[in-house]
């Protein structure tokens, strides 16, 4: 099971923390999020992966679609600090360059 | 599984249930019932459990009833069989289906680009397991993978 | 559950598990899903049947094996299957156990005194649910219960 | 799956509080925590229920059993904050005047 947290900082930097784990059925919500986002015109987004126990492709794949969809509007999608098992399935997919892990959802877009 | 390699688990689970993607967290809590079952199992092992089976599962659950119709038509006749087991070698996770053969060669999956959004989900199981073995018989799909301790 | 009833359930769960006391907490995760899957069974029918389910698997795991000999000889031999689903009228859950016949005559379960530390499980599933029926059929005991809805 | 948490108020009182399901396995850890509380010489125990999402027939009987262990030694368990599946099932059982629902943990001696 999971929950999404969705807030936006007073920065405009959109912020979304999935708790739980980021398999197949929450990756559609992921992504229907981050759809929901850009038509709002946020195009800075931190995804929070503290609380993510787990991730399977499709939530990698989430994570990608956002991080090519905001670059194409100027912006970015960055996450935040991995738990464990988020940072190994990163490592193996070698995502952990286009996902490079950030230390809070604060300072993601100020470093 | 009719895989004789599940005879010997003592303590195994197994699962009947739709084959739709909301009986896949069910498959991740029959797996955290078998860490609290298996302490000896270490994290790292049970991480590399969890993304084969949960990646062949979402495969399952996608491909192989992929032209069978509406969801409605087919609601509930859609069946997937899951079982877990720990034996004195590994874990062991079998999954079988009746959905059309999978034409798939698992010998030739590689891991896509860091820009690709899906096709990473046969890559990441046979990167995260010892022994990934996909099988066609008597008009079913056998899946069956092993992580050694 | 080998049952007729359960033929024209579509989208069932059926869970082969060791008949332990740790299993119970996988039905009641099993029975949460279904919830998930049909929200229109109200919380008071979904209590009902989890109380019912709960206590008669509670039964099982603990008399029905009582002397077959240790823990640890028969461990993961002894085995329970759980089925349960939603259809048209109700809620249905079955479990077949491969133990001793239950020596219990169901219509003279009485609901203890206030007092009582046991013997209150029986008496709590009766009136809990709109159906309850205990049969041994092939060397199996057979429980199914019926929640209306 | 249960958690218990288990202190002891400045009145002296016990204080045991499950959160989870109160199952056949909780049922077991539950009598071990009031044996234990007994053997501490706390007769006097508050179970808080607001986090029990439900009880069977041997949670009830590990809450009666420590009824009469508390009483014996002239002291008393008491509940408090029964869940609504939880009182339900009190009330079928008709152990709602022996398992009398108070409304606070700290109140539930006081009363
Ligand atoms: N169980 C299956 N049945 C049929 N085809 C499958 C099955 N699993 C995988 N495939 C095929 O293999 C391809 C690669 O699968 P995968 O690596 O999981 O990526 P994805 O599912 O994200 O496309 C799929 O696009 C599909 O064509
Ligand atoms: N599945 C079963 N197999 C054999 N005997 C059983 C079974 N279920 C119940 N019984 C018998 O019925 C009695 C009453 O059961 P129950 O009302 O659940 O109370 P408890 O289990 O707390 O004693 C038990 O003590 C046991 O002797």
């Amino acid at each position: 099971m999971i929950e999404f947290d969705v807030r936006t900082l007073e920065s405009g930097v959109g912020a979304v923390t999935p708790r739980g784990r980021l398999n197949m059925v929450a990756a559609r919500q992921l992504k229907d999020i981050l759809t929901t986002l850009s038509s709002d015109g946020v195009h800075q987004i931190v995804v929070d992966l503290a609380e993510t126990t787990f991730v399977d492709s499709s939530g990698l794949g989430a994570l990608i679609g956002g991080v090519k969809s905001t670059r194409q509007m100027g912006g970015d999608l960055r996450i935040v600090r991995p738990t464990e098992p988020v940072l190994a399935v990163l490592q193996i997919t070698n995502l952990d360059k286009i996902l490079r892990p950030r230390d809070s959802v604060e300072l993601a877009f100020h470093e | 599984m009719s895989d004789a390699r599940m005879g010997d688990l003592t303590g195994h689970l197994e699962l009947s249930a739709p084959a739709s993607v909301e009986s896949i967290d069910l498959t991740h809590t029959l797996l955290e019932h078998l860490w609290q079952q298996n302490p000896q199992v270490d994290p790292a092992c049970r991480l590399r459990v969890e993304t084969a089976a949960i990646e062949v599962m979402a495969n399952i659950v996608e491909h192989a009833f992929k032209h069978d119709g509406s969801l409605a038509e087919t609601r509930g006749s859609r069946r997937l069989t899951t079982t877990l087991g720990v034996h004195a070698d590994g874990v062991v996770v079998g999954f079988c289906d009746d959905g059309r053969p999978a034409e798939i060669d698992l010998s030739t999956v590689t891991m896509p680009d860091e820009t690709a959004e899906s096709g990473r989900g046969l890559a990441m199981a046979l990167a995260a397991v010892d022994e990934l073995v996909y099988d066609r018989r008597d008009g079913r799909n056998y899946w069956s993978l092993l992580c050694a301790i």
